[in-house]
C-alpha cells in the first residue's frame, strides 16, 4: 500500500479513538497511532512515534498531530526513518478524517491534499 | 389527504418492516459515500418506534407522531436519528393544528432542513421530501414522483453530511438517505392503498 | 462557575481523551463529555449529550464536536435544555483547547470568541 | 573559549543538579502559561542525560553531545524533548569540526529555531539563546547578559508553543523554557568557574 495515516495525540485515548472514527470509514488504509508519553502521560514520546511508522503498513505516511511539541517530534522521528512523512499542519481529527476517506476512495493526493487545506489551522506564520 | 391515527399506524409500520427489509442494502450505499451505518442505524430506530408504539398505545395522531420522533431521535445514532426525529417531531406539533397530510409534511421538511441545513441538489434526503411535498400539494403523489426523486440524488456532489467530504468522489452514487425517505414515501402510498 | 466546556464526540475515547487534555490546562473549568451512542458505538447519543450537560458544573455550555451530525443532536439538547448552549463550528480538539486555556485564564467570552474564529472549520455555507 | 569533554561533563552535571533543584518552580512557572509541566519533562531529562553518561563513559565530546541529545529526545516528553534535544545534536555535529563554543552554540541555536520556527521576541527559549550566542561571539557571556535575556520574556506576547494560546494573557510572566536555558548558561559559567 501506497500512503498510510499517522496520529500522534499528547493523550493516549485520544490516539485510540481517532483511529476508530477513520477505520469506519476507512477499512482499507493502513492507520496507526501514538499517543502520550512512554509512561502514558500527557505528552510525546518519538518512541512511540517510530514504532507507528514502522507498524504502518504504508509506504509514505500522512501524518496529523494535535499540539506543536507533538509536530516536533514528529519532525525528528521523519529525520530519523526511512519512509517518507508528510506533516499535515490541520485540525487532528477533521483533517485525518477527510485524508482517510479519501484515500479509500482512491483519490489521488494532490487532491487530497487540497481538501485539506481549508482545514490548516496550525504553525501559520 | 387527512391524516388519522390509524392511516398513520399503518403507515409507520409498513415503513418499518421495509427498513428492516433493505436494512443490509442501506448500510450497502452508506458505505460507499458514508460511513456503513445507514441501514443499521435506521432499523435501530424504526424497532425502537414500534416498541414504543406497542407499549403506550397512543390515542392520538399527536401522541404517535410524538413517540416516534422520541423513538427514533434516542435510538438511531447517527445524522438520521436527529433528521428524521425532527420530522416527526413537527408533524406532531402541527397536527394540534391540522391533519392535512400535505401540511404535516411542509412542516416536517422546514424542521430537516432548519436541522441540517441542506438544500435542495445538496444530496441529502432533502432532495426526496422537497418533491414529494411539493406533488402531495397538487393532489399528485406517485410512486414514479418518489423513484424519481431518490435516482435524481445519484449524479449530485454531496454538499451536507459525511458524503460530503468526498467532494467529487460522491458523484455516481445514490444517498442513503434519500433512499430510505423514499421507502417512506412509498410506504405511505400502500398504506393508502390498503385502506 | 459561569461557563464549562462540553465535548461531543462520535467515539467514546475521544470524549475521555479530549477533557484529559484540556484538565491539563485548565484545572478549574467544568468540562464534561459525550462520546458514541448508547451502545458505545460510534456515533452519538443525545441522552449521554443531555447527562453532560446536566453534569457539567457551568451554567453556561461552550460546546465542541466532531462531525456533522453530533452537532445536530446537540442543537436537540440545546432546545431541550434550560441552560443556555453555544455551539463552535472549530476544530474539535485545538477548539475545546483554546477556549479551556482562556477561561481558566479568566478571559471574557468576546475575546474567546475571536480567537476561537480562525479556527472554524465546519458547517460553513 | 573551546569546549572539552571534561568541561562539557562539568558543565552538564550543574545543569542537572539545577534543573532538579527547581524543578517545582519551573513547573509553577509553566503552569501560569502551559501545562505546567517543564520542571518535571526537563528533571526527567537530565536524569536520563546523568544515567546515560554514567552507564556509557563517553570517550569524546561529540559522544558525550550525542549521549545528552539522545536521552533528552526520548525522555523529555514534552516541546523542550526535541527543542533541548535538536540543540545537544546539533552541537554534536558540529564538534567534529570545531569545539569553539560560540561556534558549537550558533549552531544548537540555528537547530532550536529551526525545529521550533521561534524567532526573537516571540517568548520562547530562543530569546535566552540568540544573546548569549551574542554575547559568546563577543567573548562576553556574563551572568548579567543571561539574566537580562531570561527577564526579557516577562513582557512579551507568546507567539510559539501552549503559551501563544492565552495571546496576550501570556504577558507578564516569565517564559519557563527561557528561565530553565538560563539555568544552563548559568551552570556553563559556573562550570568555568571551577575549573
Ligand atoms: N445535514 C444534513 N441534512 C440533510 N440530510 C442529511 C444531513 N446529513 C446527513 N443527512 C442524511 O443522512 C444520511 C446518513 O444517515 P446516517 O448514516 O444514519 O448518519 P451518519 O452519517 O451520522 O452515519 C445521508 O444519506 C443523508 O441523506
Ligand atoms: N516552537 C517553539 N520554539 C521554541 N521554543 C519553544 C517552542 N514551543 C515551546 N517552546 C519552549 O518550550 C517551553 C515549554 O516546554 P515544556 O513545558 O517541556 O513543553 P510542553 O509545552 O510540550 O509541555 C516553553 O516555555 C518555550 O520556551
Ligand atoms: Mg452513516
Ligand atoms: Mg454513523
Ligand atoms: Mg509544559
Ligand atoms: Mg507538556
Amino acid at each position: 500500500m501506497k500512503y498510510g495515516i499517522l496520529i500522534v495525540s499528547h493523550v493516549p485515548e485520544i490516539a485510540v479513538g481517532v483511529p476508530r472514527l477513520l477505520r469506519q470509514v476507512a477499512k482499507d488504509v493502513a492507520i496507526t497511532s501514538a499517543g502520550g508519553t512512554d509512561e502514558n502521560e500527557i505528552g510525546t514520546s518519538l518512541e512511540k512515534i517510530q514504532q507507528a511508522i514502522d507498524q504502518n503498513a504504508g509506504t509514505e505516511i500522512l501524518a496529523f498531530y494535535d499540539l506543536g511539541s507533538a509536530r516536533m517530534n514528529l519532525e525528528m522521528a521523519a529525520e530519523l526513518a526511512t519512509k517518507k512523512l508528510r506533516i499535515y499542519d490541520v485540525a487532528l481529527i477533521e483533517g485525518a478524517y477527510v485524508a482517510a476517506s479519501l484515500l479509500q476512495a482512491k483519490v489521488e493526493l494532490p487532491t487530497i491534499e487540497k481538501q485539506l487545506a481549508p482545514l490548516k489551522i496550525k504553525n501559520q506564520d | 389527504m387527512k391524516l388519522t391515527l390509524e392511516k398513520y399506524l399503518n403507515w409507520i409500520n409498513e415503513f418499518s418492516q421495509q427498513v428492516i427489509a433493505k436494512k443490509d442494502y442501506l448500510s450497502d450505499l452508506d458505505s460507499k459515500i458514508g460511513d456503513g451505518d445507514h441501514g443499521n442505524n435506521l432499523a435501530r430506530g424504526v424497532t425502537a418506534v414500534q416498541q414504543m408504539l406497542t407499549a403506550k398505545q397512543p390515542q392520538d395522531l399527536t401522541a404517535a407522531l410524538k413517540l416516534t420522533a422520541m423513538a427514533l431521535i434516542s435510538k438511531v445514532g447517527g445524522a438520521a436519528g436527529p433528521l428524521y426525529g425532527t420530522a416527526f417531531l413537527e408533524m406532531a406539533k402541527t397536527s394540534s393544528r391540522t391533519t392535512e397530510l400535505a401540511e404535516l409534511l411542509t412542516s416536517a421538511t422546514a424542521g430537516l432542513q432548519k436541522r441540517g441545513q441542506a438544500k435542495a441538489g445538496d444530496k441529502t434526503m432533502v432532495d426526496v421530501w422537497l418533491p414529494v411535498v411539493a406533488a402531495l400539494k397538487n393532489g399528485g403523489l406517485t410512486s414514479a414522483v418518489i423513484k424519481k426523486a431518490v435516482v435524481s440524488t445519484k449524479p449530485l456532489e454531496a454538499k451536507r453530511g459525511r458524503a460530503s467530504y468526498l467532494g467529487e468522489r460522491s458523484i455516481g452514487h445514490l444517498d442513503p438517505g434519500a433512499v430510505s425517505s423514499g421507502y417512506l414515501f412509498e410506504a405511505l402510498l400502500t398504506a393508502e392503498d390498503e385502506k
